[in-house]
């Protein structure tokens, strides 16, 4: 009905302002003199990731964009941001403000600028210098066969290259490990995060019984169909991470205690059944090889046990450290 | 067992209906329920005929809201006079959030959530006639439960009858 | 084709209701009303938008998806804006 | 068709630079979380666009951002509520003695009939 060159011209439109947004978004987010500000800018930049993702058809990092960077990251620093002024006694959204104009910060802040944009530069440089390639996408292509799973992605996740994956899992973990490790001592057996409550027939209440059946819903289907189609374990993690979070927000049920045995458990659920069934397959070929025939089945496993680790740290790394009434002096308020 | 419907319903929506979309179905809309009966276990006594015949009239006015907000925003004189208006509110539990939230998308009204069983409802024009409005939907959300209004100035969420769903 | 033209009209109206969500939220003199506007503008955006392209859908499962996406986000918005007054409302009380 | 679709998708993209705005401006905290909540409802508007001009395949992530799309707005509200986990519900108010322009005029009680 409409040639080709319209809607060439309007995807053009569109992907012009959606660079200007991204960008201004951006630059927003590290000129606003609000921390809180910065957060909500950093949320709003997420969005508009999502959507450049989507325009390149990258759609499994569009799914990821949209549940961490304009989902659970907002919440980690919506809470983080009060947290902070909380133990600083400042409102949060002033401490930006207090700086003087001139001080050795401002000159680092420079030096910084400079560095990122020679960065930029050269990036961008490298880029435009790269000679028009399709990268592996051929390679994957003809052995996705043997993979076990029909999304690209999925067979180069955990199959191909499972070695990078196996890794982050770990990562995940060791920042969670990090995180836990900067508690005080005092605090050790309390649970994680602060006191939650919720008027037990308010809205937030209503909002934390009518959603959490739906995304489990969601969360499963986003794993399940990452084996065909975009989706994947670290989606749906993200999702059933975000359901846990908000039925603790309601305060409908407790945060986990750290010293239990089974949130332990889950934790590392997903990387120690991706290493041994890697380990496994080094008996039988290679370490982290899926035999073919078995392949979708040990790619379901893993990615099953990935999506509770996923779900679960990502959930502990939101909640943090145990705060409330026996956390008046912060490390903050030392001197 | 209407959310077992109402949640497998959604799960095909999601999967489709091959074969393993169906298997997996099997697996996680019985724990999808499971989780569901444990936030809400009593279930809330709504029949969905009545629900469903409340969705016409809720479409229309909160497309009507839509409209009206539209209006006072592009109007170079900016006609709004904003005031505060608290509603006493009878309906259990369920129904005042409902409630809440459907006002909030109706012309002229946002609410702020209860203070005990009194609804805090913003206008944004306090020429308009709001109150009226709102007893109609509180008459309406009443229809829908299957709650008798007996001893309604306490506020005790009505047992429900129907048994779970 | 009729479907096409119902879509585009559906859709442009929809847009309508996004710029007045965005007018009202830069118009409007304070928090309160600026939610009132937000809310109600935008979600009659979104639901001329899903029920314009419900006619463009390949399957059914698509169009599910569309009403799950409306319920989604009807639901979302009479949470947020419903928390948001709330809290707002509370704001302005302390600060007094 | 999907010309069409690119070219509304743009002109919603455009109306949610007036967000950015308001977030910029303020001026209360609420003001720039409800300007991320305009943020996020026009993202999914332009995503439904995006899916009906290329591939249907995207609603899933116009679900994800419905989905997580009051999460943000959750923890800013509990972030603000007295002891930074609470509920704001919670919180005790009188809007009579907080705002200006106010009136109270106590609905009829709900009388059973």
């Amino acid at each position: 009905m409409i040639d080709g060159t319209a809607s060439d011209i309007a995807a053009t439109g569109f992907d012009l302002v959606l660079a200007a947004m991204i960008l201004g978004a951006g630059l927003f987010a590290v000129t606003v003199r609000d921390l809180f500000g910065a957060v909500v800018f950093f949320i709003v930049y997420g969005v508009f990731v999502a959507l450049a993702w989507l325009r390149l058809g990258a759609l499994d990092v569009a799914l990821t964009e949209a549940a961490l960077g304009a989902g659970l990251t907002g919440v980690l620093l919506i809470g983080a941001v009060a947290r902070l002024g909380r133990r600083t006694g400042t409102q949060g959204t002033d401490a930006l403000s207090r700086r003087s104009a001139f001080s050795v910060r401002s000159v680092s802040q420079i030096a910084t600028m400079l560095v990122s944009a020679a960065v930029s530069v050269a990036l961008g440089w490298a880029f435009l210098s790269l000679s028009d390639s399709d990268g592996l996408r051929a390679g994957v292509a003809a052995n996705l066969d043997a993979s076990g799973v029909s999304n690209p992605v999925t067979a180069v996740l955990i199959n191909f290259r499972g070695w990078d994956t196996l890794l982050e899992s770990i990562v995940l973990l060791a920042a969670l490990i990090g995180l836990w490790s900067l508690w005080r001592d005092d605090d050790w057996g309390r649970r994680p995060g602060l006191r939650q409550h919720a008027r037990a027939d308010g809205v937030l209440a209503m909002f934390g019984r009518l959603l959490p059946p739906f995304g489990l819903l969601f969360g499963v289907y986003m794993v399940w169909v990452g084996s065909s189609l975009p989706g994947g374990a670290f989606q749906g993690g993200t999702v059933l991470a975000a359901v846990w979070l908000l039925m603790m927000m309601a305060g409908l049920m407790p945060p986990p205690m750290v010293t239990s045995a089974r949130i332990r458990a889950v934790l590392i659920a997903g990387p120690l059944v991706f290493l041994s069934v890697g380990i496994i397959g080094a008996f039988a070929g290679g370490f982290l090889g899926l035999p073919p025939a078995y392949a979708k089945p040990l790619i379901l496993m893993i990615e099953a046990a990935l999506t509770l680790s996923i779900a679960a740290t990502l959930a502990l790394l939101v909640l943090g450290p145990p705060g409330g009434p026996a956390m008046p002096s912060g490390p903050g308020d030392a001197p | 067992m209407k959310r077992t419907v109402a949640l497998a319903a959604i799960w095909l929506v999601f999967a489709g209906a091959g074969l393993e979309a169906l298997v997996v179905g099997l697996i996680f809309v019985p724990i999808a329920v499971g989780l569901s009966l444990r936030l809400v276990p009593d279930g809330i006594p709504v029949r969905l005929g009545a629900v469903a015949g409340l969705l016409p009239r809720f479409i229309a006015q909160s497309v009507i809201g839509g409209i009206d907000v539209a209006r006072r925003a592009f109007d170079p004189r900016l006609p709004i006079d904003p005031g505060w208006i608290e509603v006493p509110v009878a309906l259990p539990d369920g129904g005042r959030v409902a409630l809440g939230g459907e006002l909030s998308l109706m012309p002229g009204t946002l609410a702020a959530g209860s203070v005990g069983n009194r609804l805090l409802v913003h206008v944004l024009d306090r020429k308009q006639d709001v109150a009226a409005a709102i007893r109609h939907e509180e008459e309406r959300l009443w229809q829908t439960t299957g709650a008798r209004r007996g001893g309604a100035s306490t506020g005790g969420p009505p047992k429900d009858t129907e048994g779970s769903r | 084709m009729p479907a096409d033209i119902v879509t585009l009209v559906l859709c442009g109206a929809g847009l309508v209701f996004f710029f007045a969500g965005t007018a009202g939220i830069i118009r409007f003199p304070d928090t309160l009303t600026r939610l009132h506007a937000l809310t109600k503008a935008d979600n009659v955006g979104l639901g001329l938008l899903i029920t314009g392209l419900a006619f463009q859908a390949p399957d059914w499962q698509s169009v599910g998806k569309l009403v799950l996406i409306w319920a989604m986000a009807l639901i979302a918005a009479g949470t947020t804006a419903q928390l948001v007054a709330r809290s707002a409302l509370q704001q302005q009380d302390t600060s007094q | 068709m999907s010309a069409w679709f690119l070219a509304f998708a743009t002109l919603l993209l455009l109306s949610l630079a007036g967000a950015l705005w308001r977030i910029w401006r303020g001026p209360e905290p609420a003001d720039r979380m409800m300007a991320a909540q305009l943020v996020g409802t026009g993202g999914v508007g332009v995503v439904l666009l995006l899916a009906a001009a290329s591939d249907w395949q995207m609603l899933d992530v116009a679900l994800v951002l419905a989905l997580l799309a009051a999460f943000a707005a959750i923890a800013f509200v509990k972030a603000q509520s007295v002891d930074g986990s609470g509920d704001p519900e919670e919180d005790p108010v009188s809007p009579a003695a907080g705002t200006d322009p106010t009136t109270i005029q106590p609905g009829r009680a709900p009388d059973a009939r």
